[in-house]
């Protein structure tokens, strides 16, 4: 259970701070089609943050930080909002700053294609909770990846300067792709264990599809290596970039202001 | 131009008859150009105000103090962007753009509820929005379920049923930190304080000095007076606040048995004028937002137009 | 004390909340030199908030947020850091978002004419310590008034974009000056008592000498009525803009983590 | 042809003999084509590490936890954007102007210390590099105090005071967290672990896989090996780690009372090699910063070179 809830804490994480970004779009998109979309994500993705949270405290509830005796809030939402950035488990791909609408977009379609591919085989996790998460969340990422899948082909086909964004959001994205598909030690027990999925068994089906994607757009994979991490570590190890601590600053502030408020 | 006015005669009585069976017209409809004229400034600045109104709620949708609020509040302000796009869709059929409103919205040619120009100052506002700035505009907009131009009243009935359900979820909102922490509790109080007066403002100002009721009543576009759905508000909300045990920052409130009504003081007109006209906490940071969103954007939406010619082209 | 105390955290909230937006140039500034220049009068201000806000919890240390017993937190900092917005009493005027270095300058401006001529009477104060801020900020005041006005004029007679931006900027402030040079109760109360400066007494001479430095930019005041308040309520009242609260989430956010931690 | 050749064998013979004495050259001076380029290079480095390294402290100033902090810390950032100022007029005797510098920069032709390639994380780092981080820089550059070209020497003289008044800031501030909560010293503790290594790699590649070291010396320009100065380091680092009471991540690091030096480990040099190309974790985030705020404050600067000139044409 210590292996399940650190496990459903990554992909929880992984949820809530790509939703955050995404929900920073918010009457600030290009168009009210677009504006509407963006929040369908984002919903999506806190929904299923708010059950992968939740699965976590369960499994292990040491996971779960402590606040003042009697206090209301749920352990989902102490995970959401009482931890600091170092207890977070996300891939540093989804914490960077939102960026224009072509970076936007290519993010979502690096993270959609591996997050679909991901749970597509967690639909077969030995915990019914996660199978039950990743069910529901096939169908709402197919979405989010067709989505964007569509915005990266009409930016690349458009204007010249939807093009040059576009190239520019990838080529600006890809050093920060290849820890989705590397293996953390918790990702690498879980899969053993029947509950989790290697991301590493997950790396040609995906490049497969984003190749099918560029290739739509006339592009190429970006030849570039990937981010160093610190010390070994990167965003499964708590080990973020400085945009992590300034998201949840926003993110936290009312919560952490009220440990025992009820909302 | 003899017939063309002879014929115009007949059109125009075909319309007075439509209007006195309070049926509806459609776009494909003959109607006054005065009528269209109100009509388009009427369901567009109602547009604007969905869409303007995203931003004092959006402020808070990072700050949201739970996952399940965060969730409420980012989908009630994505149901309002539906909402403009409904209300955009009706004034396109009487062949305005939502291309060219965006514009006349950001260059200041047309307005929007002068509720929006209030700033959003804590969690609680969220909640106040909801019950009180909703509510407010379910009393405006019920009736326009039966205005008298087909689009926007159905475009009103989705409108509505959405409103009222946030109207509801904000109410529940405040309930629910009135049970919560002395904080919370005085937290709801001073938001119910600010927002209070300028919603009353929101039925805009006392009949005797709103000249264009008349006519508007007269096309069906309007079917009650600023101070009637005032009156009908406060009486709405009176009980509510006393179910939610917070004060309604008005001396003069209380119940006349008499008039079977609430009598109540009068908002600070001088003040409302003074927000219509531009002046307002927060004018100038609504109306930049907005331009700063559409003017980020054109990139976006001449890639996708251009992308669509060239689909085409190949096709 | 009680009058003291809270006019004194009126002067010290304007210098603190422009202090913050100020250092946000840093590393930011169009070139080295204002870079240093625009950190100078940001650390003026703050050496100044300090004293005041010091001064404000030494006459009235109701004014100071409680926190857990035997906390080393001194009074000046509780004061910065644990007061929520609606308890700051700033002029709204500092607490805008920062703008581009035209706005930035034009508020410079309108804000340190008006400190400066507020400063020059203070030093007159029947209460020493506020009498001794003022002295010594007097001189401060002067260079950054200056920086302010040299810029003033140079982005006047620059370029065509930076006359465009400065008249922006100056526009889009000016409907905030006139909560400047308005009376609180607790200043005309402070006025009276020989212990403070009724601001309304300084809108000529602020205004004659704003309209010297707009007549060498060859422009002269905007003609743009003032920003409404709130229940009547503005800065001074505690009721603010919705930056304010972001500014101070971000400002606050590491030492409300730490209500005991020594620093 | 020949002539030339001969001038420049006495100037070469004279600028040798300047070396050789350990007197100054100053930028009037004849020296070699060699000389000068490594010279630009080293001193437009050093002042790009300044200003970057204005960025990873930058971070918190917004943030810092008491008035004083903050202060000090704005103070700091302030006298690295000052360092910069100083050695860009260095390479400025030199013919390289500092706008021409900072397109290098921002295009990536020139580097910078990577150690700033390394974000900070919690408001300990502050504190880490000021004790560490200028602590290695301290010992880099105390010898260039000395170095054999005029103006970078008496530059550094300045630098070096002021570095050594921020290590000991930075000392104070994490001795001051280290008596502060279980917390504050959790969070020293953390910071130091990220920073050790990296601060280690500062002083570059080992000798052996240093080839322009051996140039360098014999220029004056460089006084000590990239190892020795290393040594010299965790030397004096190791007695205040134990004062700091902090660990080093170093297991292999102890006292070898034989060499009458300490023992360490090396650093990941494949890790070091991959930041310097460009792949750190912050590489990519520190020039996009850079290169914004240039293209920002073009404008700016484009306005005061027209007023300028405006001034100089009515004077």
């Amino acid at each position: 259970p210590v292996v399940l809830g650190s496990y459903a804490l990554m992909l929880g994480d992984d949820a809530l701070v790509m939703a955050q970004r995404l929900a920073e779009w918010c009457s600030r998109a290009p168009d009210l089609e677009e504006d509407i979309a963006l929040a369908n994500v984002a919903l999506d993705l806190l929904g299923q943050a708010r059950l992968l949270l939740a699965r976590a405290a369960a499994a292990d509830p040491g996971l779960v930080p402590a606040l003042p005796e009697g206090s209301p809030v749920p352990p989902e939402d102490r995970l959401a909002f009482f931890r600091d950035d170092h207890a977070f488990r996300n891939v540093r791909l989804v914490e960077l700053p939102r960026g224009d609408f072509a970076e936007t977009m290519a993010r979502l379609l690096l993270f959609s294609t591996w997050r679909l591919a991901l749970l597509g085989r967690l639909r077969g996790s030995r915990d019914a909770v996660l199978a039950a998460v990743a069910a529901k969340g096939c169908a709402e990422v197919t979405y989010h990846r067709d989505l964007a899948a569509r915005w990266c082909v009409t930016l690349a086909g458009g204007t010249e300067e939807s093009r040059r964004r576009l190239v520019a959001g990838l080529d600006g994205l890809w050093p920060w792709w290849g820890e989705l598909v590397e293996a953390h030690p918790v990702e690498v027990t879980a899969a053993a264990d029947g509950v989790g999925v290697d991301p590493t068994t997950l790396r040609e089906e995906c490049e497969g599809v984003l190749d099918q994607v560029l290739a739509a757009c006339d592009l190429t994979r970006p030849d570039v290596p990937p981010r160093e991490g610190i010390r070994g570590g990167k965003g499964r190890d708590g080990r973020h970039t400085e945009e992590l601590s300034r998201l949840l600053t926003e993110m936290q502030v009312v919560a952490r202001a009220h440990p025992e408020g009820t909302w | 131009m003899v017939d063309t006015l002879a014929h115009e005669d007949e059109l125009q009585e075909l319309f007075e008859a439509t209007i006195a069976r309070h049926d509806r017209l459609e776009p494909r409809d003959w109607m006054p150009e005065g009528y269209r004229r109100t009509l388009v400034r009427q369901i567009a600045q109602h547009a604007h105000s969905e869409i303007i109104g995203m931003q004092p709620e959006g402020n808070w949708i990072g700050r949201a103090p739970s996952l399940r609020r965060k969730a409420v509040l980012l989908a009630k302000v994505q149901d309002e962007a539906g909402h403009g796009l409904y209300l955009y869709s009706a004034t396109e059929t009487l062949g305005v753009s939502r291309d060219e409103l965006t514009e006349m919205l950001i260059d200041g040619r047309q307005k929007y509820s002068s509720i929006f120009n209030y700033p959003t100052l804590s969690y609680a506002d969220v909640g106040t929005i909801g019950w009180l700035v909703d509510g407010a505009a379910i009393c405006n907009q019920v009736p326009l379920c039966r205005t008298s131009f087909g689009p926007y009243g159905r475009a009103m009935i989705r409108v509505c049923k959405e409103e009222s359900f946030h109207q509801r979820q904000g109410f529940e909102l405040l309930m629910t930190m009135m049970r919560g922490t002395e904080e919370q509790q005085a937290m709801v109080q001073e938001s119910v304080d600010r927002f209070w007066w300028p919603a009353l403002m929101m039925f805009g100002p006392p009949d005797a000095d709103s000249p264009n009721t008349a006519q508007s009543m007269a096309w069906g576009i309007k079917t009650h007076t600023n101070d009637e759905l005032r009156q009908k508000f406060v009486d709405m909300t009176v009980p509510q606040a006393a179910r939610l045990g917070v004060t309604l920052p008005d001396p003069d409130l209380r119940w006349n048995p008499e008039r079977g009504h609430h009598d109540f003081g009068q908002p600070d007109w001088q003040e409302f004028a003074r927000v219509v006209k531009g002046h307002g906490p927060c004018n100038a940071q609504r109306v930049a937002h907005r331009r700063q969103a559409w003017e980020d954007g054109a990139w976006v939406r001449e890639a996708a137009t251009a992308y669509a010619a060239k689909q085409e082209e190949s096709a």
